[in-house]
């Protein structure tokens, strides 16, 4: 079982090597197969290993070998295989798998294709680590390495140039990915910092270890330590306030953001919380600001999507959203519903965006809903796969999303946190609606595509083939979550809903459900009819103020630009040339002009002339005996 | 008392005739006055019973230095009013009253010491010339020996610098590019 | 009575005398001058000193001053007489070809 | 009556003379060849001058420390061993400077080599003495040399260093005759051993104090003006840059050499005595000599100039050990003078072989800096040579002069003046300014077009010189033990 | 071979003697080999360093001036054996890089010689030999600055030469205190740093002695506000130069306070921390604030030199094995990366002859070789974990958490502000379309160039992944310098403030 352990890690890193060794090459499909194969084993690990610790319940756990060992801190490279682990191999390497294998027909066109497969799968064992690892420092790596590979793919189309904010909200790939990078980074000194408390508190950064000395700490070191490492969670779930990246990261290829800035690595941040749940279930003032906050994000990221006509930035909102659902279901207490979650999430949402990318290839990377319509006739597969992922986002019965949102949702009435509760009603709500008023407007309604020069086809027959599993998956996922239930809280707590609750299960699933329905409802009356009640611009509602606060994403973006990113610029200039030129380095050199010119000024003392020279020397001489005598006087 | 009235005069006559010498914008008078001065000074040496110095000094002084010194006015033809720009004279008496003041201060103070032993005494009864002579070829032969070492250098020196052969440089120092430039012209 | 302090008062004061010749003469030659006015100052104190101790090294030193008086006056001179030889002035003023 | 003298030869110590005596008969032995042959060849001059030193050096060696001789007159101690060692070796080093390949005024005087012995003798004079008498003689008789061997270089700019030279000269021989009258009204004596046995017994007396300390200021400003301390400093880089570049070179060692060891006799004698005021002013003095004369080095055109201002900044240094008046402060004044000797003499040699009659570069100046650009691609050993000068001169480890800096500041923060060797510390600092500004136009400047740089002047004897002063400053670090644990034998055994 | 550290430190100087004898065309081959031979001769130190040994190894002792206690003293531990090893590869990198150079012999001695002074640097264990080599590496730097450089290269290099040499005079200051203090209390002269471990000083001399050294090492590092030559230096200086600045030249700074501020002041280390806390956070934020303004490709890595020179100085002072272990680990790091980066903006500026970041943009179009490696090194430079970079950082963060967790969390925005400013570069040089016409035809890097930073980039990767052959020794040499301070300290606080380790404990 171990080798099955180092298989599932190290054959994406095989197929990132592999790939990178032709990175510079030509085009050549059959590194997209290689790399699709090697993830595929990976796959197949992952799975044998899911199966297998279904079966025992016992975790593996592997230690390779020593990393840092400096003073008292031993850092090893050691894995950890245990339900929660296990679950994430698999959903990452079975969307990761689909991805790969998509990304053989999304990227056929371009001359970088080979980088492409390297990046990707660089991608996938950087979040193998991250998943696998062991202890916090391991996490970090697999935590900074999806990082970069996301900076990698975000910038991957580097040569675009920059574009002014109205032309393109995201400016430029690479602008939108040292945003993601940067922003990554602010979360990860936080991260670093919930290291170091807990290194510094319990002498080791193993899971196990820490966990068990957890008990022993003084609430206030829980405190900080739970702090920290959220702040580390918010940055790479990309939760408010440093969500603004994940919408600007939709400037990678849409591969990417089925994979990273969907599916996996905006998870990450719900898995650390899941991880460390010892730590956040003994910190409960935390805990209920993360539901909070994910609450918030739900709601917030839901808003912007309202108004949104971006069809990938959409999706990247509802991921934002979603992602705010797992939030709240991890803070307050529902560890395995978050988990569950993501999961369901995962699948539905690569769905959505490998869709997404469907279309986008189909109208030449056009991607404003606005100009699209009717293409349902013409990408038929597409349609419906992005009809039934867009079911389960909208959390209809018996789809994955249903069984998945609900439970949150019930979570947030069992802890008594109505208001909570009501909002993510009222969001769920608002999902339904934005995910089929993208459906409607793209394959229904008017053919507003036509007109604009476009002409759509459908995708290669094998994508849509390789996009099955994931349908397949969105539907049934809820199906098996009793099993799972059972499966994961062999590891995490479980959560049983109250008595009462319980006697309102029904009722308050049919809430939600009246809430989804009338959600796609509204959007099918505004969207997708056509002739004289076809959809049309309304300019008095984009006059509007809400209109205008969510199109701008509440100013936020506006927000940073004015206060922090020109002011850093502004400060450096200032810095640099006021500070250190005229300043620290000016003090230096006038030092050494004081020195120079006092030596000119000194130097006419040197006259030539003779006389001159003995009245120095007289002068010195009568000094000296004046000095003498008063001196002596004094004595 | 004579020895009173002598001091007195002296004092007053070389301090008005170095005044003089130190003051005057003829040359010849400053000469003249030091000279003058010079004579006085020896009667100081007189009047302080060293009379082989006062004798050492009216022949040396008046005789040898003046006389080179009357050579030097007429080499220099600076018999004429010398014109002298005085820029600084409040700095200079300035200078020249405090060092007065402060080396008055010093002598002022009670030097003179009845605990001091001479070491080399004057004997009563012998003339000075004598007992200068002893203590001179004894105690200071080495620095009267140097001294005549310092007279021929300051011969010599005199010799060579006022000699003829310094009136044109001998210093050969053609450069080599200019020898190479001649040897071209030559081919 | 004349005490010893009399003359070095005295000595002290034709010294001075000198000091101000050697700083207001631009003359070389009269500069000079200046110099041995300050050497003979210091010479009444050495004898009086001398006469006053009863010791005979006050009245070395004076003749040892006035040998060397007479080497510097010959030294001097002749430096002088290649100086005016070149420059054909006495004027220290003229004297300042180098500075800085 | 006066009673006749017996005086046995035994006790006069005749022996004690003979160094002295050596140099004077050299010279005159040179004045006698010249009477007999007026056609002889300068390069017999050089090598006489240099035999009669090398005799002389060997009388010295021979010579018994701590022993006196002539009624007391003469004092052979141990700083009196070292610094005529010192003076000898200066003079040995100098003298073969006059073997250039091309013909040059002064040396075409026979009489140039007869009284530079004579100088030396004037020298050896000053600091085997400690009698004020012998050694105002002695300092006249070597300046009166001095001045004339300036002005033999004829050239104006040397008349007027000779003149300058002679006229601030008398002024400090006033200065030095006036304190020593006071010194011998309030003791009675003009021998330093008496003269602080007496000084001692009277220091208590009312009204005395301003006659002591007057009699220091005296003095102070006759050897502030020969070892060149703020204010009397000025005739200096006049002097040095009139003088021809050896002998420049030599007037910054030798002379300051001998007169650092009557300003020790003498200046330590008042601080042993107590009398702590001329520490302080000696050290004030120093300690503004070296900054000033750093300071204006730095704005200097002329590398002549500059070594001279250097010169008197590296003199200031000294000053301040010599105001210590320890055991190591003596010895790091001897110790950094023969270190400095071989660096400074050979930076001196440098500019000599350097020197051009006419002045192709700058108007005013002989060796400005830009005579030395791109000194590298013309001449790439002298470029690196003296590169390596002035490195030491900088104090840069491990030539020559920074195991003497090192050695004086070790003995300031012995005794306690830590201050003073920081100050030390950052005076070094703004020398390298100067020192580095030479190599700069030297390795990392082009020559300037147009005006060919021709070094000359050189001939094998003066190579010979340069590669000695270039071997004894590179290779100080293995030679550094013996000379310090002589030096401080030789000091610590006379007292000092 | 016992006395190989004196073959080590003399054997480039001689061979940079007889260079003098080689023809001009084959003087690169020439020294490569040299160096080539040091590099190997500086790998088998480290094969025959025993790594169970904490103290001074390949110890040589000859006095040379007794009286003043000056001796020829060598040794390594496990502090200076991996800086010696950088030196000797950096000089062999840089050297192997270096294109069309005029002069190139003068060059190639200049650099042996450099090399002397370096490796001697890091092997003195006498504190005059120490200042010796400290100061006589000022010189050969001069030289290459000034003779190769840019525009403004004489001013950068006699600002360079003359701000250190102050700094170190008044270091040897405090030297020459320090072994007046061990002749007061031994009567013996010595200059032997491990001699003056062994003397206990009050805390008031401490606390001067620190600030003297303080001033020679703080200007080296360079320290705020002292750190205004660099940018000059790194702005003028042929490639080479900035190599060998960078990634050696600087760390002798950090060197001396590891060998001699916290051994023999141990309090007065304690009570710096605070003060130079504050500073090393300042470099780190101003000074990658200022690099983000940078118009300029290299003096943004100029600048980055110092902000990450601020993490080691931070390190150092954070009195635990981890942070000081990190410290040293981040000294190679940074040697290592910034060595590499130099190189990179000396390559571009071969083909381009300029540096300002204006000119480029979307270089990765036609240098792809030249954007990864670039990238691989920015990645190390902004501490990625998996390369050399993060090892250092991650631990200096960690070991001074235990200090201060405040002022951790102001210097853990080194690994943001670096990143804006990396970034920043790497958008502005590589990203976006290639509009410069001038750019569109430049070549990728030729196999000279690739070979000598392919090892850079196999270290930076071997070293992140796999630090513990070096990081092991270093660990172990530090864990007993912490145990010796805490055994010398007087004051109570600093015996609290040290922090020996664990296991060390556990030995006893």
């Amino acid at each position: 079982m171990e080798n099955l352990v180092y298989i599932a890690l190290f054959a994406p890193f095989v197929s990132s090597l592999f790939a990178a060794l032709f990175g510079m090459t030509e085009r050549k499909v059959w590194i997209g197969i290689v790399a699709s194969i090697l993830l595929g084993i990976s796959w197949i690990s992952s799975v044998t290993l899911a199966y297998h610790i279904y079966i025992t319940g016992e975790p593996i756990h592997v230690t390779m070998m020593d990393w840092i060992n400096a003073g008292d801190i031993h850092i090893p490279f050691g894995f950890v295989v245990d339900q929660v682990s296990v679950t994430m191999m698999s959903v990452v390497t079975t969307v990761s798998t689909v991805v790969h294998i998509y990304a053989i027909g999304y990227m056929d066109h371009d001359k970088s294709f080979n980088r492409f497969f390297s990046y990707l799968s660089a991608f996938v064992f950087s979040m193998m680590i991250l998943v696998m690892s062991d202890n916090f420092a391991g996490l970090f790596i697999g935590w900074e390495g999806v990082g970069v590979c996301s900076w990698l793919l975000i910038g991957f189309w580097y040569h675009k140039e920059d574009l002014p904010r109205e032309q393109n909200p995201s400016i430029s790939p690479s602008w939108a990915a040292n945003e993601a990078f940067i922003v990554n980074r602010i979360a990860d000194l936080g991260m670093l910092v919930g290291i170091f408390v807990i290194y510094w508190n319990t002498g080791t950064l193993q899971y196990d270890e820490v966990f068990a000395q957890l008990p022993n700490l003084s609430p206030h070191i829980l405190t900080i330590a739970a702090i920290a490492l959220f702040i580390g969670a918010m940055g790479k779930s990309a939760q408010f306030p440093l969500h603004t990246w994940l919408t600007d990261a939709m400037e990678g290829p849409t591969p990417v953001s089925a994979l990273i800035h969907a599916a996996t690595m905006v998870t990450a941040g719900v898995f650390l919380v899941i991880r460390a749940n010892p730590l956040f279930a003994m910190t409960p003032d935390v805990s209920f600001f993360i539901a909070s906050l994910g609450t918030f994000v739900a709601f917030y990221a839901a808003s912007m999507a309202l108004v949104e006509r971006d069809l990938k930035r959409i999706i990247a909102y509802s991921t934002l959203s979603q992602l705010g659902y797992m939030f709240a279901a991890a803070g307050l207490g529902a560890y395995w519903i978050a988990l569950f979650h993501l999961a369901a999430h995962a699948f539905f949402k690569a769905l959505l965006f490998l869709g997404a990318g469907n279309v986008m290839h189909a109208m030449h990377d056009e991607l404003d809903v606005f100009k699209m319509g009717e293409l349902r006739k013409k990408m038929k597969g597409t349609w419906i796969y992005m009809t039934l992922a867009s079911l389960a986002l909208g959390g209809l019965p018996p789809l994955a999303g249903y069984w998945s949102k609900d439970a949150i949702i019930e979570t947030a009435f069992n802890e008594h946190t109505y208001f909570l509760w009501f909002i993510l009603v009222v969001t769920a709500g608002m999902t339904a609606f934005y995910s089929f008023r993208q459906i409607f407007l793209t394959f229904h309604g008017e053919d507003r595509h036509t007109a604009l020069g476009f002409h759509p086809h459908e995708m290669y027959k094998f994508v849509l083939v390789a996009m099955s599993p994931l349908a397949v998956l969105a539907v049934i996922t809820g199906w098996f979550m009793k099993d799972y239930e059972e499966f994961i809280t062999e590891l995490l707590p479980a959560y049983e809903m109250s008595e009462h609750t319980h006697h309102l299960t029904a009722y308050l699933g049919l809430i939600v459900l009246a809430f989804a329905i009338s959600g796609i409802v509204l959007a099918y009356f505004k969207y997708a009819r056509t002739g004289k009640n076809a959809f049309k611009q309304d300019a008095n509602v984009e006059q509007g103020f809400i209109f205008k606060l969510l199109k701008n994403q509440y100013y936020v973006p506006a927000i940073y630009e004015r206060f922090i990113t020109e002011p850093y610029k502004v400060i450096s200039g200032i810095l640099w040339t006021s500070v250190d030129v005229k300043i620290v380095d000016a003090t230096v050199d006038g030092i050494a002009k004081f020195l120079y010119t006092s030596g000119d000024k000194t130097r006419s003392m040197q006259t030539g002339n003779l006389s001159n020279y003995l009245n120095w020397m007289a002068v010195g001489g009568v000094i000296l005996l004046v000095v003498a005598v008063i001196s002596a006087m004094i004595a | 008392m004579y020895e009173i009235i002598a001091f007195y005069l002296f004092s007053a006559l070389t301090i008005g005739l170095f005044l003089v010498t130190v003051m005057s914008k003829n040359v010849l008078y400053a000469m003249t006055s030091l000279a003058a001065g010079m004579v006085l000074i020896s009667g100081f040496f007189f009047v302080l019973g060293a009379d082989f110095l006062g004798v050492v000094q009216l022949i040396v002084y008046v005789g040898a230095v003046m006389a080179l010194y009357s050579f030097a006015m007429m080499f220099f033809d600076a018999t004429r009013d010398i014109k002298e720009k005085n820029t600084n004279s409040a700095l200079v008496f300035l200078l020249g009253g405090l060092s007065a003041l402060v080396l008055v201060l010093m002598f002022a103070a009670p030097i003179h010491s009845d605990a001091i032993h001479a070491l080399y005494p004057m004997h009563v009864g012998v003339g000075n010339a004598q007992d200068v002579g002893i203590v001179l070829f004894t105690k200071y032969l080495v620095p009267f020996e140097v001294a005549a070492v310092m007279l021929l250098v300051a011969m010599i020196a005199g010799i060579i610098l006022a000699g003829k052969k310094m009136d044109k440089s001998l210093t050969k120092d053609t450069s080599i590019d200019d020898e190479i430039l001649v040897l071209k012209d030559e081919k | 009575m004349i005490g010893l302090s009399h003359y070095l008062i005295v000595s002290a004061i034709i010294f001075s005398i000198g000091l101000v010749g050697v700083l207001r003469r631009r003359n070389l030659l009269m500069l000079f001058f200046a110099t041995e006015v300050m050497l003979n100052a210091v010479n009444i104190a050495f004898a009086a000193i001398s006469h006053y101790y009863n010791d005979l090294t006050g009245q070395m030193f004076a003749f040892f001053i006035i040998a060397i008086a007479a080497s510097e006056v010959a030294v001097g001179l002749g430096i002088l007489i290649v100086l005016f030889k070149r420059y054909g002035s006495l004027d220290l003023d003229e004297l300042s070809s180098m500075r800085g | 009556m006066l009673t006749p003298i017996h005086v046995s030869l035994e006790s006069l110590n005749l022996l004690t003379l003979a160094p002295m005596l050596i140099a004077i008969a050299g010279g005159l032995t040179i004045l006698i060849l010249d009477l007999l042959n007026d056609k002889l060849d300068k390069s017999l001059y050089v090598m006489i001058t240099i035999l009669f030193l090398f005799i002389d050096l060997g009388a010295i060696l021979g010579l018994n420390i701590n022993v006196r001789g002539f009624f007391d007159v003469i004092l052979i101690d141990g700083i009196s061993i070292i610094s005529q060692i010192l003076i000898i070796a200066g003079s040995m080093l100098f003298i073969p400077l006059a073997l250039t390949s091309k013909r040059f005024h002064e040396y075409s005087y026979p009489e140039f080599f007869a009284l530079f012995l004579f100088m030396v003798a004037g020298f050896q004079f000053m600091v085997t003495s400690d009698n004020l008498i012998l050694i105002f003689v002695g300092i006249e008789t070597a300046s009166l040399a001095l001045y004339t061997l300036i002005a033999l270089h004829n050239r104006a700019n040397s008349y007027e260093a000779a003149v300058k030279y002679f006229t601030m000269g008398a002024l400090s021989a006033a200065f030095f005759a006036m304190g020593s009258a006071v010194i011998y009204g309030l003791t009675g004596s003009v021998e330093l051993y008496k003269v602080a046995e007496v000084m001692s017994t009277r220091l208590n007396e009312t009204g005395l104090m301003i006659a002591i300390f007057g009699s220091s200021a005296l003095l102070l400003v006759a050897f502030g003006f020969k070892l060149s301390l703020f204010p009397f400093h000025t005739w200096a880089p006049d002097v040095y840059e009139g003088a021809s570049a050896p002998l420049a070179g030599y007037m910054s060692v030798v002379p300051k050499v001998a007169a650092l060891v009557v300003s020790i006799r003498i200046f330590g004698m008042y601080i042993d005595l107590g009398i702590e005021w001329v520490r302080i002013v000696i050290i004030a003095l120093a300690v503004i000599t070296m900054t000033l004369s750093n300071i204006m080095a730095l704005v200097q055109q002329d590398v002549k100039r500059m070594l001279a201002y250097s010169s008197i900044s590296h003199a200031g240094f000294i000053m301040a050990a010599l105001a210590l008046d320890t055991t190591e402060g003596t010895t790091s004044i001897f110790f950094y003078y023969t270190l400095f000797m071989f660096t400074n003499l050979g930076a001196f040699s440098m500019l000599w072989i350097s020197r051009h009659k006419n002045r192709r570069f700058n108007e005013q100046y002989d060796h400005p800096y830009e005579k030395f650009s791109g000194f590298i691609h013309i001449m790439p050993v002298g470029a690196v040579i003296m590169a390596l000068f002035m490195l030491s001169l900088a104090g840069v480890p491990p030539f020559s002069v920074f195991w003497g800096k090192i050695y004086v500041m070790q003995a300031a923060v012995n005794s306690g003046y830590i201050w003073l060797a920081i100050v030390m510390g950052i005076n070094s600092a703004i020398s390298a300014y100067y020192y580095l500004k030479l190599v700069v136009y030297m390795f990392l400047k082009e020559p300037v077009k147009d005006v060919d740089t021709v070094y000359y002047n050189l001939s094998k004897p003066l190579l010979a010189i340069i590669g000695l002063a270039t071997l004894a400053t590179v290779t100080a670090i293995f030679y550094a033990q013996p000379l310090l644990s002589y030096l401080y034998y030789m000091i610590s055994a006379s007292g000092y | 071979m016992d006395n190989i550290l004196s073959v080590l430190v003399f054997f480039p100087a001689v061979a940079g003697l007889l260079g003098f004898v080689v023809d001009q065309k084959s003087i690169k081959a020439y020294g490569l080999t040299v160096a080539t031979i040091e590099f190997l001769l500086s790998l088998w130190l480290w094969f025959s360093f025993d790594m169970g040994n904490s103290g001074m190894q390949f110890v040589e002792l000859v006095p040379i001036i007794p009286d003043m206690g000056v001796s020829y003293y060598l040794g390594v531990d496990g502090i200076s054996l991996f800086i010696v090893i950088m030196s000797t590869l950096m000089t062999l990198l840089g050297m192997a890089s270096m294109g069309e150079t005029k002069d190139i012999k003068n060059m190639i001695i200049t650099l042996l010689f450099l090399e002397m002074t370096m490796v001697g640097v890091f092997v003195a264990l006498d504190a005059i030999i120490f200042y010796l080599f400290w100061e006589l590496s000022l010189v050969p730097m001069l030289y290459i600055i000034g003779a190769w450089g840019g525009n403004l290269r004489i001013y950068a290099s006699i600002k360079f030469f003359l701000y250190t040499f102050t700094g170190s005079l008044i270091m040897l200051v405090g030297m020459l205190f320090v072994a007046y203090t061990y002749h007061n209390l031994t009567g013996v002269w010595s200059f032997a740093i491990t001699d003056w471990y062994s003397i206990v000083l009050p805390v008031s001399y401490q606390m001067w002695l620190f600030a003297a050294f303080f001033i020679g090492f703080a200007i080296k590092v360079p320290m705020f506000p002292f750190h205004t030559w660099i940018p000059y230096a790194h702005g003028q200086a042929p490639t080479i130069g900035s190599v060998i600045l960078a990634a050696v030249l600087l760390k002798m700074g950090t060197y001396g306070f590891v060998r001699f501020s916290l051994p023999m002041f141990p309090d007065a280390s304690v009570m710096a921390i605070t003060p130079i806390a504050i500073i090393s956070i300042i470099m780190i934020i101003y000074t990658a604030m200022i690099a983000y303004a940078q118009k300029d490709m290299k003096q943004v890595i100029a600048y980055s030199s110092v902000s990450h020179m601020g993490i080691i100085m931070l390190g150092l002072f954070a009195m635990n094995a981890e942070g000081i272990s990190g410290s040293v680990f981040q000294m190679l790091s940074h040697g290592i990366v910034s060595g590499a980066l130099f190189m990179l903006v000396g390559m571009i500026y071969d083909r381009r002859h300029t540096k300002l970041l204006s000119e480029f943009g979307g270089l990765t179009a036609v240098m792809p070789k030249f954007a990864i490696i670039f990238g691989i090194m920015l990645m190390a430079s902004v501490g990625l974990p998996l390369t050399i970079g993060f090892v250092g950082e991650f631990l200096v963060l960690l070991g001074f958490y235990n200090v201060s967790p405040f002022m951790t969390i102001l210097a853990g925005t080194s690994i943001i502000v670096g990143a804006i400013y990396m970034l920043r570069v790497m958008k502005l040089a590589f990203f976006g379309p290639l509009n410069n016409e001038e750019n569109k035809k430049l070549k990728d890097l030729n196999a000279r160039e690739t070979w000598s930073l392919i090892p850079l980039v196999m270290i930076v990767v071997w070293l992140g992944v796999y630090p513990k052959p070096v990081l092991t020794p270093i660990d172990n040499s530090v864990k007993s310098l912490l145990t010796f301070m805490d055994k010398k300290a007087i004051t109570q606080e600093a015996k609290d403030m040290i922090r020996v380790s664990k296991s060390t404990k556990e030995a006893k």
